[in-house]
C-alpha cells in the first residue's frame, strides 16, 4: 500500500530550515540582528538555529542597525558570508546609507574586485493594526536602488529555495518576508501559509517569475502575500467564467520583464496588485515593462490595484480599506475583462 | 524630602497609570483567545504596557507643565499619562476609534497631543531629536518650557541617541534626556548589549551632567529630576537620568518570556516599586491603608470611565484613510 | 526712452533670496544644516544669509543629520518653520527615518491635529566626476513615501517661487536642487541657470507642471537639468520639423497627473527623461499616468530615457555614457516619432 | 623611542605622501584653469588632500600588515599609501583609468583594494562599523589580524560612530579606531560641533582605552597606535586614538577656506608635522640633511612614475560603465 507522505512546512520553518542547512554546509554562514537568538527572531525566521548553532554563530545585536548591518558588511568582504536581519523593513531610515550606499555599491566602485556576498532579511507587511511605522512593504523603495538583488517569497517552497539561493549568491541580497506568510501561530491563519517543503536543500533561481495559477484572461502580477490574495480572486473569478493568471514575480531585482511580458502578449490584460504604495514603485514599473513589451497585444489600459499613497492607519476599518484583499483584486480583474 | 501632598501626588499618577495597563492587559486579549490573533479583538497590533515604570514618569512628569514638550517610545502610555494626557482620548485612540487622540490613525505608539506636548514613536530614539528640537523652539520663543525625551536603555545603543546628546549639549537646551533601564530590549539583555554598565556614565562623552537612580523608587527621580529639570529652565543645558526600573510584563503583550529566568521574574514582581512606595507611605505616615484603598478605587473608576468612552465611541469611517495625509 | 531691465538670477541666489525674504516677513522661519553659515552653502543656497540674519538664524550643525533633520522637526511642531539642508541627497541613508517615519507621518498620524510646517533642501545631481555617492538624484524614492511634499525645480523663477511656496506651506516639503542649474561659478556653466527673477516675492504653485515649451508631435516629461536637456533637445528636432512639448513637472508629490494626460491626449506621444535611476521610479510612475488617462490617445508606446540601474560611475567616459543629454533625448524622441 | 630605522620609515611614509598630495594637487587644477570647472581636467569631482595629516597614517599603519583590514574616508590617499596600497593603480583610479583600483569605477573617494584589505567611502562615518565587520571576520576565522578605522573629528559626532564603538567594545573586537582631529569639518570648526574638547574622553563610554596625542607627532602616534595593534591583534578588545592633527590646505581643492583666519593658516602651515620631524630627525643624528633631500628625490620619483602610469593609461570604455553591478 503506498503511503502518500507530504512534507508541509510554514513559510518561517522553511526559512530556517534553509538557514540551517547553509550554516551546515558551510562555517562561513552566521546571523546577526535583535532577538534571532533566544527569541528565534521576532517572525520566526531564526527559531532553532541558537540551539543548533550557538551564541558565536547566531548573535544578537544591540538596537544598533548601522552598526551591525555595517559589520555583516565588513565580515563579507574579509571571507564570511552574514546574514543580517533588520526586524521590520520600516526601520530601513535608521541604516540605509549602510545598505544602498555601501552593501549595494561597494562591489561596482571595485571594479568587481570585492565581493559582498551577504543577506539582508526583513519583515514586511500590515493587516494587524500596526499602523504607520510597523506595516509596509518597501520592496519597491529597494528595488530603485542599483546593486542589492531584492527577493520576495510568497510560499514556503519558495522561501526555502530563495533563501539557499541568496545565501549562496555572491552579491548581497535583500531577502522580504512577508509576516503574513510566515505561519506564525500568532498572527490571522492564513492556509497558504504552509505547504510542502521537500527537506533535502534546493535552489530557486533569483531572477525567475514564476506562474502560480495560468489563465487566459487577464494576467495579475504581483508578489508575496498579495500572490494569495490573487490565487484566492482567480478562484472567485473562474466561477464567473474569468481565468486569471496569476504570476508570482518572486524577485524585484532581477525582474523577470520576460516573464511578464509573455504573459500579457497571451491574455491581453494586465492588473498589478502591490501592497507597496502605489506612487513611483512596482505598479508603475511592471506597466512600464507590459507597455514596453507588448503595447500592441493589449485590450485594455494595464491597471494596478496598490495601497493608496497614504502612511498606514492604526484603526481597523480604515487599514482594510487600504489594503488589496480578495474582493478588491478580484473587482478589478473583472473590470478589466468586462470594461 | 518632598512634601505629603507630593508624595500623595506621585502615588496617584502611579496607581493611575498600574490601573490603566493592567486594563489594558486585560482588553487587549478580548477576542485573541484561545488562539491568540494579534491582528483579532478590539486592540489589534502589538502592546507595550510599562508595569513596573510608573516611578519614571510619575518622578518626572510631576516638574513638567503641560506646555513643556513629552517625547516617548513605543511604550509611551505611563509617561502620557503623567503628563497629563486626556484618558480617554488616549484610551479611545487604542481602540482605534474616531474620538481618539488622532482620531484612529496613530494607535498605541504613535500618540500626539498639542494639550499637552506630547509625542511618541514606534522607531527606537526616534524622538530623542525631535525632544531637542522642541527645545531648540522654546529658546529661540524664549519660552522657559523644556523638553523631556524618554528612552529606554536599549535605545541608547543608537546613532540618534549620540547625536542628540551632543547637539544639545553644544547648543545648551534646555532638555532632560530620561534613561528607563528595565535591563530588557524585548529578549536582550542589558548586558549583551550595552558595553558598559551605566548609561548616566555617558553624559560625560557630552559634558553633562548624569544621574543614575539605582532603584526604581519614584521620590529620587522626583528629587534628581527636579534639578535637572531645573537646570534645564534656567537655561543651565541639558541633562541625562537613568532610572534602572523594572518590566513587570512581556516586551507585548503575547510575549511567552521565555528569555527571562522565573526567578528574575518573581525578583522584579516581589520589588514592585508601588508597593514598596506604598509600605514606605504607611511607615511615614504620609498616607493610611484606607487612603491608598481610595486612591485605586479611584483609578479603577477613572481608568473604567475612560474605556467606556473608548468603547462605545464609533469607528472612523473606513474613507478617513485618505484623509490627513497633508494639512 | 524706455530702458528693458532684467534683473537676471542664478538659481542659488534665486533659492537665498527666496529664503531671506522669508526670514524678514517671518520670525519663525530658520536655517540649520552643515557649512549653510559661513560658507553659505556648499551649492550656495544659503549665500548671504549669515551676514543678514547671524548665527542663530542660520545656524551650522555638527554632522549629524539625525539629530538636526529631528531638531528641525521638533521645533517645527513646537511653533518654528525650519529649513534643514541635507548637504547631498545621497546622505539620506543616515537620516531617513527622521524624514519618512516621522516628519512625513505625524500629521497623518495625529489625525491632523499637528503640523510640521518644514523644508528640507538637498541637493541632486551628477555629471561632474563625483561618483557613487554624490552624484545621485532619487527623488523618485521620496516620492514613493507619502506625506512629504516633493519639489523639484529647473529654473531661477521657479526655484524663488517653489522655495517661498515651500516656506508657507504648512507641510513638510522636500525642496530638491540640482547642482548644475544653481549657476555656481565653479560648475559647468548652464546658460539656462540663470534668469529673470522678479524682487519682489512671489509663490509658484506646488503641484503644478509647467509647459516649458509648447509643441504638439511629442511630449518630453521631465524635471530639474533635464529639462534643460530637453529644451536643448527640442531646438535640434525643431530643425527637422518635429515639434516637442517640453513638461517640467516641478514637482512629484503632488504629480499633476492632469497635466501629463493632457499634453499626451494632444501630441499622442510621451517620452520620460529621468536623471534618477530608471526602474522602480519616476519614469514608470509617469508612464503609468499617461496609460491610465490616455491610453487610446497613444500613437506609440510611451518610452523612457533615465540613468541605468547602476551606481554612479567616477570615470567620465562611463558616467556620461550614463547620463540622458540632448543627443540622446533627441534621439529617443525622434524614434518615438518616426519609429 | 622607536628606532632610526623606524623614524627613518616613518619619514620616508610622510614625504612620499605629501609629495603624492602635492603633485595630485597641481594635477587636479589642469584643465581647471582660468576659470575653475569641477568637472573638467584629468581629475575631476571632489579632491580631498591630506597634506599635513601624514604623521597619522604613517604612525599607525606602520603597525600593520597588508592582511589587516583599514577603512578609510573622503580623504583617503594618507592612509592608502600608509598602509600600502599601490600608488600606480591609485593614481589611474583617481584619473579614471582602466588600470585604476576600480578600473574607474570607485574614483578618489571610493577605493578598495582587496592586496591591503583597504576600503574607504565618501559617506563621514560610513566606514566605522565595516571596521567593525573585518574584526568580527579575524576573529571567527582565528586570525589575529586587526582592523583600523580612521574617521575625522567631525565623524565622531555621527551616529555610526557610537553604535561602532559600542559594538567593537561589547564583542571585545581588534579594532583600533583613529581620530583625525584637524579641527575643520569642512566649514565647521569642532568647538562649533562637538560638546567636549576631546573625543578620545568618548572612549569611557564604550569601556575602552582612549588616547590623546596632542600635537601631530609620528613618534607619539606610532607609539599609541603600537600599544593599541597589540592589544587589538592580542585580543585585547578596541581602543580608540585621537590625534591633534593639522589640514594644511582647503577641505577640498578649490576651497577659497574664507572661513579660515590667515592667523590659523599660517599657524598650521608653520608648524608643518614633516618640517618639524626632520629638525628631530637631523637633531638626533638619525638622518642628515642629504639623507633627507635623498628621501624627497625619491619620492618625487615614484610619483612621477605613478602619475606617469596613470596619465599613459587608457579610459574605459563607456559601455564598461553596465559592468560589475553585480557578481
Ligand atoms: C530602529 C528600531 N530598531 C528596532 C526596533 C524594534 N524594537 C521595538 S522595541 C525594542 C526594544 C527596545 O528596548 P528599550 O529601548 O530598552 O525599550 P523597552 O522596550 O525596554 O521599553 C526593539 C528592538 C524598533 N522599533 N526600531
Ligand atoms: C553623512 C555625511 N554627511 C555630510 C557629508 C559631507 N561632508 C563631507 S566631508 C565633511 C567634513 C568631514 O569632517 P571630518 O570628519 O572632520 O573629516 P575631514 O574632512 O576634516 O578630514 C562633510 C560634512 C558626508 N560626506 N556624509
Ligand atoms: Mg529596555
Ligand atoms: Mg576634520
Amino acid at each position: 500500500m503506498a503511503v502518500e507522505t507530504r512534507r508541509l512546512l510554514t513559510t518561517s520553518k522553511a526559512i530556517s530550515e534553509a538557514i540551517a542547512q547553509e550554516m551546515e554546509r558551510d562555517p562561513r554562514v552566521f546571523v546577526m540582528g535583535e532577538d534571532v537568538g533566544v527569541y528565534g527572531g521576532i517572525f520566526g525566521a531564526t527559531e532553532g538555529l541558537l540551539a543548533k548553532f550557538g551564541p558565536e554563530r547566531i548573535m544578537d545585536t544591540p538596537i544598533s542597525e548601522t552598526a551591525f548591518i555595517g559589520t555583516a558588511i565588513g565580515a563579507a568582504i574579509s571571507g564570511m558570508r552574514p546574514i543580517a536581519e533588520l526586524m521590520f523593513v520600516d526601520f530601513f531610515g535608521v541604516c540605509m546609507d549602510q545598505i544602498y550606499n555601501h552593501m549595494a555599491k561597494i562591489h561596482y566602485e571595485s571594479g568587481g574586485n570585492v565581493t559582498v556576498p551577504m543577506v539582508l532579511t526583513t519583515a514586511i507587511g500590515g493587516g494587524y493594526g500596526d499602523a504607520a511605522q510597523h506595516s509596509q512593504t518597501l520592496y519597491g523603495l529597494f528595488a530603485h536602488l542599483p546593486g542589492m538583488k531584492i527577493v520576495v517569497p510568497s510560499t514556503p517552497y519558495d522561501a526555502k529555495g530563495l533563501m539557499i539561493s541568496a545565501i549562496r549568491d555572491d552579491n548581497p541580497v535583500v531577502y522580504f518576508f512577508h509576516k503574513g506568510i510566515m505561519g506564525l501561530g500568532w498572527m490571522t491563519p492564513n492556509p497558504r501559509a504552509t505547504g510542502e517543503v521537500p527537506e533535502e536543500p534546493y535552489t530557486v533561481p533569483i531572477g525567475k517569475a514564476d506562474v502560480k495559477r495560468a489563465g487566459g484572461d487577464v494576467t495579475i502580477v504581483t508578489v508575496s502575500l498579495m500572490v494569495h490574495r490573487a490565487l484566492d480572486a482567480a478562484e472567485d473569478l473562474a466561477t464567473e467564467g474569468i481565468e486569471a493568471e496569476v504570476l508570482d514575480l518572486r524577485s524585484l531585482v532581477p525582474l523577470d520583464r520576460e516573464a511578464i511580458v509573455e504573459s500579457v502578449r497571451k491574455t491581453h490584460r494586465l492588473l498589478v496588485v502591490d501592497e507597496d504604495y502605489g506612487s513611483f514603485g512596482m505598479s508603475g514599473e511592471v506597466i512600464t515593462t507590459a507597455i514596453e513589451g507588448a503595447f500592441d497585444h493589449l485590450d485594455a489600459p494595464p491597471a494596478r490595484l496598490a495601497y493608496p499613497d497614504v502612511p498606514v492607519p492604526y484603526s481597523r476599518p480604515m487599514e482594510q480599506f487600504c489594503l488589496p484583499d480578495r474582493e478588491k483584486i478580484a473587482a478589478a480583474a473583472r473590470q478589466l475583462v468586462k470594461g | 524630602m518632598p512634601s505629603n501632598e507630593t508624595l500623595r501626588a506621585l502615588h496617584h499618577q502611579m496607581v493611575r497609570i498600574r490601573v490603566f495597563e493592567e486594563t489594558l492587559q486585560k482588553i487587549y486579549f478580548e477576542g485573541k483567545t484561545p488562539a491568540f490573533d494579534i491582528a483579532a479583538g478590539p486592540v489589534p497590533g502589538e502592546m507595550h504596557l510599562a508595569a513596573g515604570q510608573e516611578p519614571v514618569a510619575a518622578g518626572v512628569c510631576a516638574h513638567l507643565r503641560p506646555t513643556d514638550a513629552v517625547t516617548a517610545t513605543h511604550r509611551p502610555h505611563h509617561v502620557a499619562l503623567a503628563h497629563g494626557m486626556d484618558m480617554q482620548r488616549l484610551a479611545a485612540e487604542i481602540f482605534g476609534k474616531e474620538t481618539g487622540l488622532g482620531h484612529g490613525k496613530g494607535g498605541h505608539m504613535h500618540l500626539f497631543d498639542p494639550a499637552t506636548n506630547f509625542g511618541c514613536s514606534g522607531i527606537i530614539a526616534e524622538g530623542m531629536p525631535t525632544a531637542v528640537g522642541h527645545a531648540l523652539a522654546f529658546k529661540k520663543l524664549g519660552r522657559d518650557d523644556i523638553a523631556v525625551s524618554f528612552f529606554g536603555e536599549g535605545a541608547a545603543n543608537q546613532g540618534a541617541f549620540h547625536e542628540s546628546l551632543n547637539l544639545a549639549a553644544l547648543w545648551k537646551l534646555g532638555v532632560v534626556f530620561v534613561c528607563e533601564d528595565n535591563a530588557w530590549a524585548i529578549s536582550v539583555p542589558k548586558d549583551k548589549a550595552t558595553a558598559i554598565a551605566n548609561n548616566s556614565d555617558r553624559a560625560s562623552a557630552y559634558g553633562m551632567p548624569g544621574v543614575l537612580i539605582p532603584d526604581n523608587d519614584p521620590v529620587a527621580v522626583y528629587e534628581a529630576a527636579g534639578e535637572a529639570v531645573a537646570r534645564a529652565r534656567r537655561g543651565g543645558g541639558p541633562s541625562l537620568i537613568e532610572i534602572k526600573t523594572d518590566r513587570l510584563l512581556g516586551h507585548f503583550e503575547g510575549d511567552p518570556q521565555l528569555y527571562r529566568t522565573k526567578a528574575e521574574m518573581e525578583t522584579v514582581t516581589q520589588r514592585d516599586a508601588i508597593r514598596r512606595f506604598e509600605r514606605q507611605l504607611i511607615e511615614s505616615g504620609a498616607m493610611t491603608q484606607p487612603d491608598l484603598d481610595q486612591v485605586w478605587e479611584a483609578a479603577r473608576a477613572e481608568v473604567a470611565e475612560a474605556v467606556e468612552f473608548a468603547r462605545s465611541s464609533p469607528y472612523p469611517a473606513p474613507e478617513a484613510a485618505l484623509l490627513h495625509v497633508f494639512a
